[in-house]
C-alpha cells in the first residue's frame, strides 16, 4: 500500500514550483554522510490483502475472552461493551479529529469530554474531573506528585494490597522527586490494617493511599480510614474500581481528597492492557493543581453555551518546567467510550451492574467455599473479585481449567507469597452465567479429588 | 449548541443490554453501600446515538479535510488498520493472559520493536509509553538511572529554546533541572551556547529533530560531539521522525535515547487526545535500563523477560498501548521500507512546496529548505491589527483546519505548517490560496478577521471567562 | 455541491488493496479484448474517503431525527444488528457450499420463518423475495399457479384505491388484471363495492391492513368472508404490520397470503433505497406453491428440500437478502413476544399522540382512532397558495424530513405521517410544534414556504428540466 | 431489549392528550375477536449480550471463506473488499437514509448513485444505467419484459450455459406474461451454437440473451452473435460478469441494446447470496422503458448543481399498472458499495484485476492439464471459471478436498448431465494464491492416484 497521493506529475510541478530540479537538492542540510544508503531492512510493500492476511494470521494465534471463559481481573476487566460504543468511537469525527486545539470546530470532542468529566464527577462524588491521564497507574503516579506539590512532603503510604504492576509505575515516577513510597501491611480479614496505618503517618507524610476495593477485591473500610488519615494531616487519595461505585460509597461520601482509577472497564475493550483509561477528581480547592486537561463549558459571542480546553497555565505548552506534569497526549477516545457506556448504562443500568458483578461473584465465592480442593483467603467483604487458594499444584490446575476453556484466575504466589503458593485471584464479571460459574466449580472439585 | 446528554433524559429507559443476571441478589451482604445519588443521564439508546452523531458534526477531522497542525504529524488514518486492531484476538486479550496464548500478540509487539530499531538504528525499543511525553519521561529515568548507575551524579539536562513543552517538563518531572539554550539566527543549535552550557553536571541534551521549526541541524555531528566529549547522552525528540524515515536513523549518527510518536509517524489516529504510544529506544549500551518486562523470542517462542537488575522498572502496568501497537504494525508492513521512505520524501516535498506558497504572502523567519514542516509568521498582519489567532480562526470559516499556532516560542506570531504526505498537491494549493486570500482580507477588512470565525458551529469562546470561573461539571441533580 | 468523483482526479494512485499476483501474466490468450476506455476515477484512498465523508454530510438519517414517512416505518435501526450482520461467519458465506457447512445459516433463516409464522399466524414462509414488491409479485405468482392447479381460470384482481402503487403493477406484471374499487367516506373497504366486484373471475383481493390512511378494515372480517365466498384469495400487503405485531395475526383472521418488509417492521436498514427483505407467508393450502428450496429439519440438521411439483419455482437465485434476514432475526429475538407487542402499542400511541396535535392545525379527513399512521391535509392551506410540497419543504428547513406526500392518492395534499414506536413523546412534540409553526407561516408568509428549503445543501430543485433532457452519466473522456 | 423510549409517565401524558384512558380504547376498530390474546409464543426479551452470543454461536457453525480456501463462484464471488467500502457503507448517513424522496436533504445518497450509474454505464459501454435491481437474475427477468414490451412480441432464447438458478427465475417471470423461454444449445467449446442460434430466432422473438461469460466461464465471440442477433430484427440483451469487464469488450462495443448483470462482485460480501445487485444499462432510447430508479443531475434555484430521481413517471407509484416494473425498494446500498469498489480499484486497477483473475484461473486450469485424475471440459477461451471433471468419484473428491481446507467448486451433474457425473465448475478469483492452486492441484493429483 502507498497512502501518499501526489502522482510522479505532481512531484516534477513542485520541484519546479520551488525551484529545485531533484528532491535529492531538498535533504541538502543532511550531511551525506548521516543519510541511509539504500533501503531499510524491512521488506517490501504489502497490499491491504497481504496485510489483513498477516494480521489476521497473527489474531488467530491469541486465544481472546471471545474463545475463553475468562475470571481474569486485577484490574483490567472483560466487561460485555454494547455496540454503541463502538459506534459513537468509529465515527471518524471521533477517532480521527485531533486534540481540540481550535475549539470552534472542536465542539463535539470537548462537549463528550465535559459530559465525561461530569460522570466521572457524579461516580466518584467528587467536584470536578479531568479529562483522562493514560491509565490508571500512573494517575495514581500523578496524584502522588500532586499530594506531594500540594504538602510539600516527600513520604506517601500505600496498602500492601495494591497490584504490584501499579506499584512498580508510582516506584518509577517516585524516584525522580526522590519520595518515599512506603507500605501498609493487611490484616486478617484482607483490610488495611488501621492500626499500622495509623502508626506510619507521621510529619513527613503527604498522602495515604487508599485502594476500594483493594487488590484482593475486598472493600475497605474507607470511612475509618479516612478519618484516621486526616487527624493525622495527611491528604487521603482513592484509588478505585469504577464500576464499584455503582454501590460502593464514592470518596465524596468520605472526603477523599484525590480519586483516581483505571477506567477501562467503563466501554473500553481489554486490549492485552492498551490503550487504558486514567481518571481522576478532586475537590474544588485542588482543580488548579491538577494534571491534564480539563474542559470547560464557556460562552461564544453570541453567548451561546460551547466549551474550551481551560487552566492551560498548568500544563507544559504554556507553563515547561514548572507545569503540573508533563502529559499531552492523553487517552481521549477512552473517555468518550466511558462516556457513551455510562450513558448507555444509565443511572440504575449502573447500579445494576455493579450489583450483578457482586451477586455473580458471591455465587462462585459461596460455591468454592462448599467445594473440596480450594481454601477462601478472605471472607465475603469483596466487591467481585476474591482471593482463592488451590490446594493441588496450582500449575496442574491452571491446565486443566484451560482444558475446559477457563481462564481461572491471577496467580498471586509470586507478587504476595504470604497468601501461598495456590493463591488466585478470581474475578467475576457480569458476563459470567451461573452455568460458567458451576463449570469453575467442577474443576476445583476435580482438582480436589471430588468428583 | 447542543443540549448536553443529562438534558436528553433523566428518566429514559436505558441498559437493556446487560447480560441477564442469573444469579441470587439476596443476601448479598455488601458493607460501605452508597448513598449519594448517582445521576446519570437516563436515554435510550436512539437518544444516545443521535446526541454523538450531532456531535460529531460538530468536529473537524482528518476524513474532512486537511489538518496542517505543525508538530503533529496529522496524516491519513488508513481504516484497514482500525479493523485489525478491532480484531477480537486482539481486542478481546486480557493483559494477564498465559504467553502461550498470547503468542500471535507478542510477536506482533516482538516485531514492531524490530521494526521501529531498524527504522531508527537503535538497538532496542521499550513499548510501554502510552505517548511521547511519557516517551520523554522515560528515556529521562533510564538516562537518571545510567548516571547513578555509572556512579555519576548529572543533575543538569539542557534543553534548546524551540523544544516542545513536554520536553522541560518531562525532565523536571524526572527530578532534572532543565536548562534552555538559544538557538542561533539560522533556527538551530548555537554550538557556542552549547558548549559553554555542556560540562560535568550536564546528563542530557535533550534535542527535537528536525527540530520544531521544521529545520534540520546541519551541524547535528557536532553537536553530539560536544556533548558525548562531555560525557553527557544526545536524547531526541522523534515526535518529527516522518521527516526522516529512510533518510536519516538517528541511532546511527549518534543518538542515544529516543522516542517515536507512533500517533504521528506511524499514522496511528489521535482520537480527539488520545491514545497515543511512545516508544523509547536506546542505544546497545542503554538496553540494560528499558522498562521491564522485555519481550524474548526463543526458538519460535515468544517470551517476558524481567531479568534485568538495572531496569528502570515499569512506566505501564501492562505493554503500553497495545492497540495502537496493532495499526502501526500494519501500517509499517503495508508501506515496507519503500513506503516509508517516500512518506518522508514527500512529507518534505509538500513541506517546501507550501513554504514557497505561503512566502509570498507571510513572513518566513528561517529560510529554507525546511524539512517536513516550516514555520511562518503573522508578523507582517500586526499593522492592520490583526494577530495569528485571527488567521487561525479565518481558516476555520473556509472550512480548513488552521496550523499550530503560537509554537514554537521563538517565532513570533508563530504560524506553525506541516502538511504531511498523504495531502496532494491540489490540497496544497487550496490552502495557499485561502491563505493567501486572508492575508488580503487582513488588509482589506481586518474586521472580518477579529470577528471570525463566522460560519462554525460557535463563534469565538470565551476562554477567559472559563479560566476565571471553570465549569467543569454539569450540574448535579440531588433528585 | 459537491464535485464529483471522477473530478477529484483521473490520474490519482489507486488500486493499491489488490492482492499481488504470483501468476503468469503473459501468455493470457484472452479472446474478445476489451478496446473501450474505461475513464473510471482513479484516486487514492483518503481521496475517496474524503469524498464519500462529504456526501454523507448531505444526507438525513435516522441517526439524525424522526422520519415521519407514512408508509415507510423508519424506526431506529440497532446497531448491534449491523454488527453481528458483519461477522464473517455469516457474510464469508457462498450460497452454493454444502448443507454441512452453512447449519448455522440455515438454522437462522428456518428460525426467522418460524417467527414470521407466529406472528402473522400463516403455515409457513418463504424468505426469498428481495423487497415488498417483490413479495407482492411472488404472492400473485403462489395465487396464479394456486387457481392453475384447481383448474379454475380467475384472471382479476381487486385492488383498493388507496393502494399502494406496487400492489397494482404486482398484480399486471404477474398477468392479472388489476380491478381498482373505492373506499367508503370512512376511508375503508365499501362493502357494496365489493360485493358488487367479486364474482367468478376474481382471484384474489389485495388488501393492505392496516391501509395505507392507517386505518384499521373494521369490517375485515365481512370483507374476508366476501372475498371466500366467492371462492377467491385475500392477499394483505404487510408493511403496515407495525401496528398488528401481537395484536393481530392475519393468518388467524383469515388473510391467505401476506407478504411484510423485513426493512421496515423489522427495523433493518433501508440503505438509501435497499436492500428490503420481503417474506411471503401463505396459509395451509397454499404451502405447496411456495418458491423452492424450502428448508426443512430434519433431526436437528437442516436441509434444502427441492421437492414440490406445485412450487412457483423460485423468484430469488439463491435464499433471499440472508444478511437482512440476520437482522431481523436478530430484532425478533432482542424485543421477544411482549417486545414486539410493546412495539406496535407504541406505534398506535405515537400516531395517535400525534394526530391529536396535528388536527389542530391541519385537516384530517378520516377520523380516528388510526392505528400507526394516519392522514393529514394540507388543504387548508390553499387559500394562501401554499402547497403540501411547500410544506414538506420548509419542514427540511427546520432540520426535520417530510412526510410521505401526495400518498395515498384519495386524499387531496395529503400529508401521510408515521411516527413510529422509536420515537419519544419529546420528539413529537417537536415535530408538531414545527409543523403548527409552519401553518402558521403559510398564513403569515407564504413565500417562506414557497422558497424553501432554504438551510439545505442545496435549495429546490429542478425535477422538471431533469425529467426532460436527463443527465443520467457523468461525460466519459475519451482520452 | 427494548428500543421503545417512551416510559410509562410519557404513555400517561399522551393517553390523556389523546383523550383515552387506556390503550385498549385506541384498539377498538378492532374487533375483539380478531385480536391476540395473550403473548405470542416466541420467548422472552434477550438482552444485547444474550442475542450476540446467540448469533455468533450461529456464526461459529459455518465455515465461511476466512476459514475455506474457496473456488467457487457460479456468479457470486469472493473477492477481496478493501476496508474503505465497509467504512464508506457503516456511515449511518448512507446505511439508515430512506429512499431519497426529499432530494435537498438526499444529495449524499442521490450523488453516490449518479456516480455508480455513471461507472456502469463506462464499465458496460452503454449509455445509461439505472439506480439497481434485485439481483443479475430479476435484472434478466426485467430485461426480458422490456424487451418483449419494445418489441411487443413473446419470445426469448436464452443459452444452455446459463445459470439454472437464473433460468429458475426467468421462468417464473416469464409464466404471468405468457412469454416464451427457448434454449439455443452450446457446441463442442463451449461457446453458444451459432447455427443453432441462427435457426431459432423468429418472427415473434424479442430477444436473445448472451452471457458473457456464459455459465462455464466460456468468453463468447460476442461481435458475431450481436450480428447474428440483429440481423434478425431481434434484440440483445446481454448479461455479464462486470468485473471481466476490466480486460473483455463490453456490450456497448457489440451494440447489445441491454446490459444487465449480477454486481455483487464489485464490493459486496458474498452474504450467503443476499442481498445481491442487480445492474441494468441500455441504449440512450430505451430508457423511458427502463424499470427501476434512475438518478439524474439537474440545478437548483439557485443554478446550482443537484441530484433528483427523474422519469418517475415510469414508475409504479405513478403509472401503477402500467408501470414499466413493480419495484420500489431496490438494493441502493449495494450500489453505493460498488461504487467505492470501482473508485478504490480505479481505471488501472479495475484492468489489473481482470487479468489477474484471468491469469490464476489459467495458471490452475495449465496445472489442471498435466495432472492425471481430471479432465477439462472445454478450452482456455474462460475469463476465471473452467469446467473440470474429475475422474474419480466426486463426492469423495470433495470430501478429501474440504478436509485439506478446500471448496473445490460447484457440482454441475444435476444441472447439466450431459457434462458428465464428475464436471466441477471452478472460479478464481484475484484471492487466492499460487500455493492454494498447488494445493487444489495436489488433491486432484491424489484423487486420480499419482502423489
Ligand atoms: C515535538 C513534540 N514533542 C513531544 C510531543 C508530545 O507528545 P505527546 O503528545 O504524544 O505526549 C509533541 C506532541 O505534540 C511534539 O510535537
Ligand atoms: C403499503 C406498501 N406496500 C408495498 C410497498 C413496497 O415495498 P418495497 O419498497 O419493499 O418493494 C411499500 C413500500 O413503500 C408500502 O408502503
Amino acid at each position: 500500500m502507498s497512502y501518499v497521493q501526489n502522482t510522479d506529475r505532481d512531484r516534477n510541478e513542485m520541484l519546479e514550483a520551488i525551484g529545485v530540479s531533484s528532491l535529492d537538492e531538498l535533504l541538502e542540510p543532511i550531511d551525506e554522510s548521516l543519510r541511509v544508503h539504500g533501503l531499510l531492512d524491512l521488506g517490501p510493500p504489502m497490499s491491504e490483502a497481504a496485510v489483513v492476511s498477516r494480521c489476521t494470521e497473527l489474531a488467530r494465534r491469541n486465544r481472546p475472552a471471545g474463545v475463553a471463559v475468562g475470571f481474569l481481573g486485577g484490574g483490567i476487566y472483560d466487561r460485555f461493551i454494547p455496540a454503541v460504543v463502538r459506534y459513537v468511537l468509529s465515527r471518524s469525527e471521533f477517532y480521527t479529529s485531533y486534540t481540540p486545539y481550535q475549539a470552534e470546530v472542536s465542539q463535539g470532542t470537548l462537549q463528550a469530554i465535559y459530559e465525561y468529566q461530569s460522570m466521572i464527577s457524579r461516580l466518584t462524588g467528587m467536584d470536578a474531573a479531568n479529562a483522562s491521564l493514560y491509565d490508571g497507574a500512573t494517575s495514581l503516579a500523578e496524584a502522588m506528585l500532586m499530594a506531594c506539590g500540594i504538602k510539600r512532603k516527600g513520604r506517601i503510604l500505600v496498602p500492601r494490597a495494591l497490584s504490584q504492576r501499579i506499584r512498580m509505575v508510582l516506584e518509577s515516577y517516585a524516584a525522580g522527586k526522590r519520595i518515599a513510597v512506603e507500605e501498609v501491611p493487611f490484616s486478617d480479614d484482607g483490610t488495611l490494617d488501621a492500626a499500622s496505618l495509623a502508626k506510619r503517618i507521621d510529619q513527613e507524610t503527604a498522602a495515604v493511599v487508599l485502594a476500594q476495593p483493594n487488590y484482593f477485591g475486598i472493600i475497605e473500610p474507607a470511612g475509618e480510614i479516612a478519618a484516621l488519615v486526616h487527624e493525622r494531616g495527611a491528604m487521603l487519595i482513592a484509588y478505585v474500581d469504577p464500576i464499584s461505585l455503582g454501590i460502593i460509597a464514592p470518596p465524596g461520601e468520605y472526603d477523599a481528597d484525590i480519586v483516581v482509577g483505571e477506567g477501562q472497564p467503563l466501554g473500553n475493550a481489554m486490549n492485552f492492557g492498551g490503550p487504558l483509561l486514567g481518571f481522576m477528581a478532586t475537590k474544588k480547592d485542588y482543580i488548579r493543581k491538577c494534571p491534564g486537561r480539563l474542559i470547560s463549558a464557556t460562552v461564544d459571542r453570541d453567548g451561546r453555551r460551547g466549551y474550551v480546553m481551560t487552566l492551560q497555565t498548568r500544563e507544559q505548552h504554556i507553563r515547561r518546567e514548572k507545569a503540573t506534569s508533563n502529559i499531552c497526549t492523553n487517552e481521549g477516545l477512552c473517555a468518550v467510550a466511558a462516556a457513551v457506556y455510562l450513558a448507555a448504562l444509565g443511572d440504575t443500568g449502573f447500579r445494576e451492574l455493579a450489583l450483578q458483578c457482586a451477586a455473580k461473584s458471591r455465587t462462585l465465592y459461596r460455591m468454592l467455599k462448599e467445594t473440596r480442593g480450594c481454601s477462601l483467603a478472605f471472607g465475603e467483604n469483596f466487591f467481585q473479585e476474591f482471593v482463592v487458594n488451590i490446594t493441588s499444584p496450582l500449575g496442574t490446575f491452571l491446565a486443566e481449567a484451560k482444558s475446559r476453556g477457563i481462564l481461572a484466575g491471577i496467580p498471586l504466589g509470586n507478587d504476595f507469597p504470604e497468601l501461598g503458593e495456590g493463591a488466585l485471584l478470581v474475578a467475576v464479571t457480569e458476563r459470567r452465567t451461573r452455568v460458567e460459574l458451576e463449570r469453575y466449580r467442577d474443576v476445583v472439585r476435580q482438582a480436589g479429588g471430588e468428583s | 449548541m447542543s443540549t448536553t446528554i443529562f438534558e436528553k433524559g433523566r428518566d429514559g429507559r436505558s441498559g437493556s443490554f446487560i447480560p441477564r443476571n442469573d444469579c441470587p441478589l439476596d443476601d448479598l451482604d455488601i458493607p460501605e453501600r452508597r448513598t449519594l445519588p448517582l445521576d446519570l443521564p437516563c436515554v435510550a439508546e436512539q437518544a444516545i446515538v443521535r446526541h454523538y452523531v450531532e456531535l460529531a458534526s460538530k468536529n473537524y477531522h482528518i476524513d474532512k479535510g486537511m489538518y496542517p497542525l505543525g508538530s503533529c504529524t496529522m496524516k491519513y488514518n488508513p481504516i484497514v488498520n482500525e479493523e485489525i486492531a478491532r480484531l477480537d484476538g486482539f481486542a478481546g486479550l486480557h493483559p494477564a493472559q498465559d504467553e502461550e496464548d498470547v503468542q500471535g500478540a507478542l510477536e506482533l509487539i516482538y516485531e514492531l520493536e524490530r521494526a521501529l530499531s531498524e527504522i531508527c538504528g537503535m538497538e532496542a525499543f521499550a513499548l510501554q509509553p502510552a505517548a511521547g511525553a511519557h516517551g520523554e519521561l522515560t528515556g529521562m529515568m533510564i538516562a537518571r538511572d545510567y548516571f547513578r548507575d555509572r556512579g555519576e551524579s548529572r543533575t543538569v539536562v539542557i534543553v534548546p529554546d524551540s523544544a516542545h513543552g513536554t520536553n522541560p517538563a518531562s525532565v523536571a518531572i524526572c527530578g532534572f533541572t532543565p536548562r534552555t539554550i538559544q538557538s542561533n539566527g539560522r533556527g538551530l543549535v548555537d554550538l557556542g551556547a552549547l558548549r559553554e552550557a555542556v560540562g560535568g553536571e550536564t546528563a542530557v541534551l535533550m534535542l527535537t529533530l528536525p527540530n520544531t521549526l521544521g529545520l534540520f541541524e546541519r551541524d547535528i555531528a557536532a553537536v553530539i560531539e560536544i556533548v558525548h566529549d562531555a560525557g553527557a547522552l544526545v536524547y531526541m525528540d522523534g515526535a518529527n521522525m516522518n521527516a526522516m524515515l529512510g533518510i536519516v536513523r538517528p541511532g546511527t549518527i549518534g543518538v542515544d535515547i529516543m522516542h517515536v510518536n507512533l500517533h504521528k509517524t506511524f499514522s496511528t489516529p489521535h482520537g480527539g487526545g488520545g491514545p497515543g504510544s511512545g516508544p523509547v529506544g536506546v542505544r546497545e549500551a542503554l538496553v540494560d535500563f528499558l522498562p521491564v518486562p522485555r519481550i524474548v523470542k526463543k526458538g519460535g517462542r515468544y517470551t517476558l523477560s524481567h531479568e534485568s537488575e538495572k531496569s528502570i522498572g515499569r512506566v505501564h502496568p501492562y505493554f503500553g498501548n497495545f492497540n495502537v501497537f496493532v495499526k502501526a504494525f500494519a501500517y509499517i508492513s503495508s508501506l515496507g521500507a519503500a513506503g516509508l521512505r517516500e512518506v518522508s520524501e514527500n512529507a518534505i516535498l509538500n513541506a517546501n512546496y507550501l513554504l514557497a506558497k505561503i512566502a509570498k504572502h507571510y513572513d518566513i523567519t528561517y529560510s529554507g529548505p525546511c524539512m517536513h514542516e516550516f514555520v511562518a509568521s503573522g508578523r507582517n498582519l500586526k499593522k492592520y491589527g490583526v494577530k495569528t489567532t485571527d488567521v487561525a480562526k479565518r481558516l476555520l470559516d473556509y472550512g480548513l483546519h488552521a496550523p499550530t499556532i503560537y509554537f514554537p516560542l521563538i517565532v513570533e506570531e508563530a504560524l506553525m505548517i506541516e502538511p504531511v504526505e498523504t495531502e496532494r498537491k491540489g490540497d496544497l494549493d487550496h490552502f495557499a490560496g485561502v491563505m493567501a486570500r486572508i492575508a488580503e482580507e487582513a488588509r482589506e477588512n481586518p474586521d472580518l478577521l477579529h470577528d471570525a470565525p463566522h460560519d462554525t458551529p460557535v463563534r469565538r469562546l470565551d476562554e477567559a471567562a472559563a479560566a476565571r470561573s471553570p465549569d467543569l461539571c454539569w450540574p448535579i441533580e440531588l433528585e
